[in-house]
């Protein structure tokens, strides 16, 4: 049970490090959440496991962990709003 | 005591309830009792030939092998089974149905006009199956006639338990004035 | 999400045997959510799967469990459902898996309108035995028993279930993943028979031998094809031809089956019967 | 219990489903079929008056499929069958072998091979009943001769599979089936009733295939707060699928230990003058009835013959007749159907006595005088 | 008519197995009326059925004849169709048979629309069993396994196999013995999969039980609730209610599976494949 | 023939596949199952080139269903599968051994029961393939140990199948379906194809189930004017159904009697330094192999060891066996299951030799090492 | 195969004694010919096979061969015209 | 002569169709030839180890126990099957995939580049097959250059054939470098 996943969602008051986090361990390196994420926010050089290489542009859409098919990515909610926006999100269009 | 009884007919006769309670009588009397029937070629139809066997003894093989008493209820079970009974047995011949009787050897052959006496005595025809456990009661003594009567209280629809109960006095009756004079 | 996804798996299985980019994981995950939006008691959900890829997932997950045999989950979980009428039974299959050797149970399920919820992860082939037509793949397209091309017109899996009396039915895919996870929330909730068809990518068998080489491509062509009914509703079928509709296709009320049975229960205990009569 | 204790005429299938009651029947999946149909008919009347629950399926795979589910939720479970269908059920009866889930299955045994002869009896699935399915798997098959034997042997049936984890197949013939007969049900107290041994442990601790010194796992109902997993897969302790060989092979041999130990426990075979006889019959379900007859009157015509009848059919009762090969001169196995246990007499009799078969297959009984005339000849 | 109905007959093995009044034998005047009207060979005819009552009826029929096993029947006559396309193969089944055990060949026979004419003779019950309820029982009646009166709703059959993908499905009764013959032959006819559902009369199983004394009081519920499509098209729902519709109830084209498959072996002896590609 | 003569690299379910074709193999409908599906896969592809059809079925029972119709249409017909698929496939196969209906089935085994491990090796369906289907029924089981062999074997099992009208069960295990091989493909010429035996009378004088001295009846492709009728019911010489005790018997004991006329030619046993050996492995399959290796070592290191590798495994050659136990010491079993056939060699052997088993159910096959030590202990 | 049935239709010139044939070998006493008859032709008295009672209110209609469970009756067909009217017959209602 | 070879990796990289070329050239060089695979869990995905018997008389036992060579293409395989090999028999090793190697006793180990060859001179990084194909042959000599190149042209997807061919010749020449030095 990889501690990235465990730590879940952020405690009230203390930010999130990183919008995004990626369960090594899991992910097989489709490049699905690298394809939606709908600001390029992830990279995977080949060979290698999702990353996140441009956290600031990340709007924790929520979309890359809806759509990883390994269960390998948690989004950390931002303190409030940001969960709203995923329901709104490319996945349900 | 060990006694074998084949009760034959055609399908819809009601000879497997009759079969039933005659063994269950002789539950009540405390024997030892099988009851078998014969299938058509499949379930459908149901059963045209009940047996029954009454013995003080455990019953090892269930199987009817040459029947002490035998009712017939149609020609065709009267061709095929009246001749198969045991010397000194009885075959009781339900004269509304069967018309000729072929030879039997060594036993008794009782006519009793089974069907008609349940149409126009007991007052349905359906109960001629009744008449018919009447008469072999009355004329072999395969139970009790205590016993039978509780036998078929407890098995025959609701309701029914006096129709079905006059019909066996019937049956018990005419059978002993024809085994008498047989 | 009130919990974790994490929550409800078995998190020592995993990563799971799946391939990378199959769409089974997807799916799962919608489950997951559908279960979390409920806020079902793990101890009272029982899981039951067939045999195949789609089949491996309740393996995965931290409820009661049940890996079957091939085509029979729904037969199972209807045992399960008899005996405990208060418990959230799910049956997770594949296309093979429900409507090629298990298509008379979905539909007799189906029928009786027993409270189960099925998932189906329909991604049009064989996967866990390497890539043969199902009875949803597409016509035209290739597999290894069709190497001439497929002869054969898929189902209308919803329609047919439909057809035999469910509850409610419904389509979603991988890709329209939130969608997917109300459509079987919805399902879950049901009160009767209910059936979901989740859209999904097998890109190691399917894919690749159709012209479509990564998952990706896959899910691109989910978002393409799949069209929300209330749009298709106001398409013309020449714009439909190629598209399937996803969403809610069919909802009717009938009473459920176990409940049903309760009532005879309740009646045999007083001691009627038509035979007793 | 559903009927008053005493004496009363049942039909076989009527004790099989009044047995089956009596021993905690609760949930019963089955698909009609000629000559178990009454099984059925019988369970849809009793069993909602226990608060248990009837289905009928849409096939018999169907059928065992609901009742290995149904026992995973808690409750006993039973299905009823004939030849075609047993035949379908097959796949289901390794399923339930190989997770060790309770349930009965009986097969009121017709004219095969096909749909044969549906309203006659044979015994013609006896080897079936324990190879029917694919690789090997523990497996008890009892064989009752007549309606009240059927009545307590079908107790034991669920005592043993709940005891053991085993299913256990219930292989009746047609002529058990259908006829009726005396039997004096028993008083609900005096009929003893074995639960499926339950995990002690906490639901962190529940390993759901490990178990102790009897090799019989404890299980735990779906819905106890138990969450573990099932599968047909090969599975470790934990119940997970593994395909490492050690493991593999544990659970393989874990099945068979467990089926050895079973054996003492769940084999029943009855003998009648079998003590200083010098030829005996070995036979089972009706056949032994007729047995028992030609053996009575053997010994009336001074022939020192004696009777070995099987209730338990597998595990075969290898020591038994192995025993009795060591003093008989002969064993004549009468069976309606061209010769099965027969080839199971002569492997445990290992040449030791001279074994004859008896083969009847014409769709109706062998008769006491058929098999006294084999005793006479051999 | 061009021949006496003897002459498809094996006369030596009449009369029938069936009980007096059983609409079964009715079923099948129609279906020899309907071969007749269409002038087949009888050496190119081959019937097939599974087991029941119903599925007795080809052993007294002078074609190629195959009583197979119960609910098979499509699976077997496939076979045949597929060695012998130029055959008419044609599937006589009983609810049971047809909608029970063999629902799963039902459907894919039908979603392959490979050209198989079937008749089911629904009697609403597994008559050779002696009355056990079917898929086609309706809610409420008694049945030998439903002694408190059934709670399972039945299937409309011909809207489910025609969801499956059949050609041509359609209703008929054994009281509109003519329309049914026409039906009949209509769907031996068709290029495809096709579906006749005959309802007809058990007075042994099913009367008796539901209060309908006698085979005259069956066919003339089938006469009372049996309301041909153009006119139900002018009822109202109300009006329907309790009711079916008889006649054609759906036909469409799609090609043949055996031509399909003909067309597969045309490209093959050629050597084109894509695993050779 | 769809591949030139000559040696070539061959996996073992492709050998079956073109071996398949190379018998006369027209249709063939199946179910995908791990580890038979190259058999399928293999046929969708050739199949159609030689004018023959492919379909996948629904399932494993719509499969053998339609291979039955197929081969009444006259075709020669074949399924494949694994034990699962197996196990449902019983009914339709008792079906086709009543009806008499040539056809072959194509078992690939892997570990059971149930799901087991699908992708590995076991031999542990061999007694359901004689015994799997109710009711006693006629069947031949082959066994190939190499890629060759299945080449050659699948050939003899249609000729088998179409002369005796018997359904053939062709049993391989996932070693021997999966690797390769050198096959030498021998010229269509070379190839003895067998068809199954026509009626020689016309229409109005043919019986379909009457049959000469051979106990086999002529049978008549549907559509060629020969209109009978086949039924799964016991039937009669003109095969319409019977309940009549005699014909009931007469039809059980004509397809009992027919394959024991079969035997002797559809009986094949391979024989390894069996001549003077004191002790003898008796084996089938891939571990046939094994057996062998095991022998030749046994030898090199002066015990006198021997071989008996049956490629029919049913019927079970019991005179070889019994031949054999009469002069040897001891003969071993070596199976990948539980102990099977190493009840038939103890039965067959009867009590003159002993006989050891010697089971592995790992999911690994035996190794030479293994057997030449239980050689070495006996 | 008893002659009444293989009798057939009638030879041209030569008119049927009997508008309908009942076989009594294959009749099981249904009574559906009876009731459903549109002219009380055909009667059955308890326990034995279907007659023809009033054969002279016979229309041909055909309705009672079409209607017997069990192929027995035979409607000799009339020079002309009697079969166009079957056609229209109440069975099709 | 009797040569047991094992090549190992993941699956993807074509170990089977190499092991398999390798049996067809065996073949064509006129051996008794025997090619095996193993199994994931379950069919999906494939084997991930080939292995390859090469012998002059009839093989009966067709299982690999210790091989004379074997292919190590990923580093798990490396670690699991490296040391597995025959005294005096080589190992070849993929050094593109391969960090470390752990102790092999009695037997050589060649490191290759297999992969960066495959991709960067052969030009396509799918074709590492056949440069090990090309190694293994280079090396052990278990097949003629000549069978080997007609196996490929026999089995390669048509159009790939001269890529195939290509890799393979770098393979091989390659190897015997390699071997020369190791
Ligand atoms: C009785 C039986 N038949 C066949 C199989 C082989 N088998 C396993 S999974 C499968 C198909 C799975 O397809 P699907 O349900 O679509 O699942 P996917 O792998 O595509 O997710 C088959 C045919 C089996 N295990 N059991
Ligand atoms: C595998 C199998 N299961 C069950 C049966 C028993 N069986 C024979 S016919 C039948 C039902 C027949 O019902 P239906 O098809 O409706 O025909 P009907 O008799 O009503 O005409 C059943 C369950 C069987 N023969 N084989
Ligand atoms: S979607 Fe998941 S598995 Fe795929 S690359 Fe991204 S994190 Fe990895
Ligand atoms: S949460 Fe949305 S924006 Fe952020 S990485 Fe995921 S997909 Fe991209
Ligand atoms: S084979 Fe297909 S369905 Fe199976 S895990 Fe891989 S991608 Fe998914
Ligand atoms: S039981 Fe019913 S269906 Fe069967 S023949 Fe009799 S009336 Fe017809
Ligand atoms: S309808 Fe036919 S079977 Fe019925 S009474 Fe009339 S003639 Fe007889
Ligand atoms: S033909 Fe018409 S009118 Fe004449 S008897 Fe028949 S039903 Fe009556
Ligand atoms: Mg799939
Ligand atoms: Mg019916």
């Amino acid at each position: 049970m990889p501690g990235s996943v465990e730590a879940g969602p952020a405690v009230e008051g203390r930010p999130p490090e990183v919008p995004v986090e990626i369960n090594a361990k899991w992910c097989k390196g489709c490049d699905i959440c690298v394809a939606f994420c709908p600001k390029e926010v992830l990279v995977r050089p080949e060979g290698e496991k999702a990353q996140v290489a441009h956290p600031e542009k990340c709007t924790r859409c929520g979309l890359c962990e809806i759509m990883c098919p390994d269960l390998a990515i948690v989004v950390i909610p931002a303190r409030k709003g940001a969960r709203a926006q995923a329901q709104g999100g490319a996945g349900d269009a | 005591m060990r006694k074998e009884i084949r009760l034959s007919g055609t399908g819809g006769q009601g000879l497997i309830l009759a079969g039933i309670i005659l063994a269950e009588a002789a539950i009540h009397d405390g024997h030892e009792v099988i009851q078998t029937q014969s299938y058509g070629p499949e379930a459908r139809g149901g059963a045209s030939r009940a047996e029954v066997i009454i013995s003080d003894e455990a019953i090892d093989y269930p199987k009817v092998g040459v029947p002490d008493v035998v009712l017939v209820m149609s020609q065709e079970a009267c061709d095929r089974y009246a001749a198969q009974v045991k010397a000194g047995g009885v075959v009781v011949v339900d004269e509304t149905n069967v018309k000729s009787v072929p030879e039997v050897q060594g036993a008794r052959v009782v006519r009793l006009p089974i069907t008609d006496i349940a149409r126009h005595e007991a007052g349905r025809q359906v109960t001629a199956n009744m008449v018919a456990l009447g008469a072999l009661v009355g004329i072999a003594e395969l139970a009790t006639p205590g016993a039978t009567e509780r036998a078929i209280r407890e098995r025959v629809p609701r309701g029914t338990e006096e129709l079905n109960l006059k019909a066996f006095g019937l049956g018990m009756e005419r059978a002993r004035e024809a085994f008498g004079a047989a | 999400m009130a919990m974790p996804i994490t929550h409800y798996l078995r998190t020592s299985k995993m990563p799971h045997i799946w391939c990378a980019g199959c769409g089974h994981g997807m799916v799962l995950g919608a489950v997951l959510r559908a279960i979390d939006s409920l806020g079902l008691d793990k101890d009272q959900v029982c899981v039951v799967s067939g045999i195949g890829c789609a089949s491996r997932a309740p393996g995965y997950l931290d409820f009661n469990t049940l890996h079957t045999t091939h085509g029979r989950a729904l037969a199972f979980a209807t045992g399960i459902r008899m005996v405990k009428p208060g418990m959230k039974v799910i049956v997770l299959t594949g296309d093979g898996d429900a409507a090629a050797i298990g298509g008379n149970h979905l539909i007799h399920a189906a029928r009786r309108n027993i409270g189960i919820a099925t998932v189906c992860f329909n991604n049009s082939i064989y996967g866990m035995t390497s890539g043969q037509y199902s009875p949803m793949t597409p016509t035209g397209s290739y597999a290894s028993t069709a190497p001439y091309g497929h002869i054969e017109e898929p189902f209308d899996l919803c329609e047919l279930v439909y057809a035999a009396g469910a509850s409610y039915v419904a389509r979603g895919t991988a890709y329209h993943a939130l969608l997917l996870s109300k459509l079987i929330a919805k399902a879950i909730a049901t009160d009767g028979f209910s059936f979901v068809e989740a859209i999904t990518q097998c890109p190691t068998y399917y894919g690749r031998r159709n012209r479509m080489r990564t998952a990706v491509d896959m899910l691109k062509w989910q978002k393409e094809h799949g069209v929300p009914v209330a749009s298709a509703a106001r398409m013309s079928p020449e714009e439909m031809v190629g598209k399937f509709r996803i969403g809610e296709l069919g909802t009717r009320t009938r009473p459920e089956y176990t409940r049903r049975y309760a009532a005879i229960i309740e009646v045999a205990e007083k001691g009627e019967a038509e035979r007793d009569a | 219990m559903l009927r008053k204790a005493g004496a009363r005429l049942m039909q076989g299938n009527e004790a099989c489903a009044e047995g089956a009651i009596a021993a905690g029947l609760r949930f019963f999946a089955g698909y009609p079929i000629t000559p178990s149909t009454e099984i059925a008919e019988g369970l849809a009347l009793l069993l909602p008056k226990v608060g248990g629950r009837f289905i009928q399926m849409e096939d018999e795979i169907a059928s065992i499929s609901a009742i290995i589910g149904a026992s995973l939720a808690g409750a006993k479970s039973m299905t009823a069958t004939s030849g075609p269908g047993f035949s379908l059920k097959q796949e289901g009866i390794g399923f339930a072998a190989y997770t060790e889930v309770p349930c009965v299955i009986v097969n009121v045994q017709r004219v095969g091979p096909s749909t044969g002869v549906p309203t006659a009896p044979a015994q013609g699935d006896v080897m079936q009943a324990r190879w029917g399915t694919h690789g090997d798997h523990p497996i008890v098959v009892l064989c009752p001769s007549s309606v009240a034997e059927t009545f307590t042997l079908i107790i034991e049936a669920f005592n043993i599979s709940e005891r053991w984890r085993i299913p256990v197949i219930f292989l009746m013939d047609e002529v058990v089936a259908h006829m009726r007969e005396k039997v004096v049900v028993p008083d609900v107290n005096g009929i003893p009733v074995v639960e499926r041994p339950r995990p002690q442990v906490s639901p962190d601790d529940y390993l759901p295939y490990a178990a102790g010194e009897d090799l019989v796992p404890a299980m735990a109902d779906f819905g106890t707060g138990y969450r573990y997993h099932v599968t047909g897969l090969t599975h470790d302790q934990t119940g997970f699928p593994t395909t490492k060989r050690p493991e593999v092979d544990a659970l393989a041999r874990r099945l068979d230990g467990k089926m050895k130990k079973a054996a003492p426990h769940v084999t029943f075979v009855d003998e009648l003058f079998a003590d200083d006889a010098e030829v005996v019959v070995f036979a089972y379900g009706i056949t032994g009835r007729a047995a028992a007859k030609a053996v009575r009157d053997a010994r009336a015509q001074g022939l020192k013959a004696g009777l070995v009848k099987a209730k338990t059919l597998w595990p075969f009762p290898d020591e038994h007749v192995r025993r009795l090969a060591q003093r008989v001169r002969a064993i004549v196995v009468p069976e309606m159907n061209m010769g099965q246990m027969v080839r199971e007499v002569e492997r445990a009799a290992a040449g030791m006595a001279k074994v004859v078969g008896l083969s009847r297959v014409d769709a109706d009984p062998i008769t006491p005088d058929e098999i006294l005339a084999r005793l006479r000849e051999v």
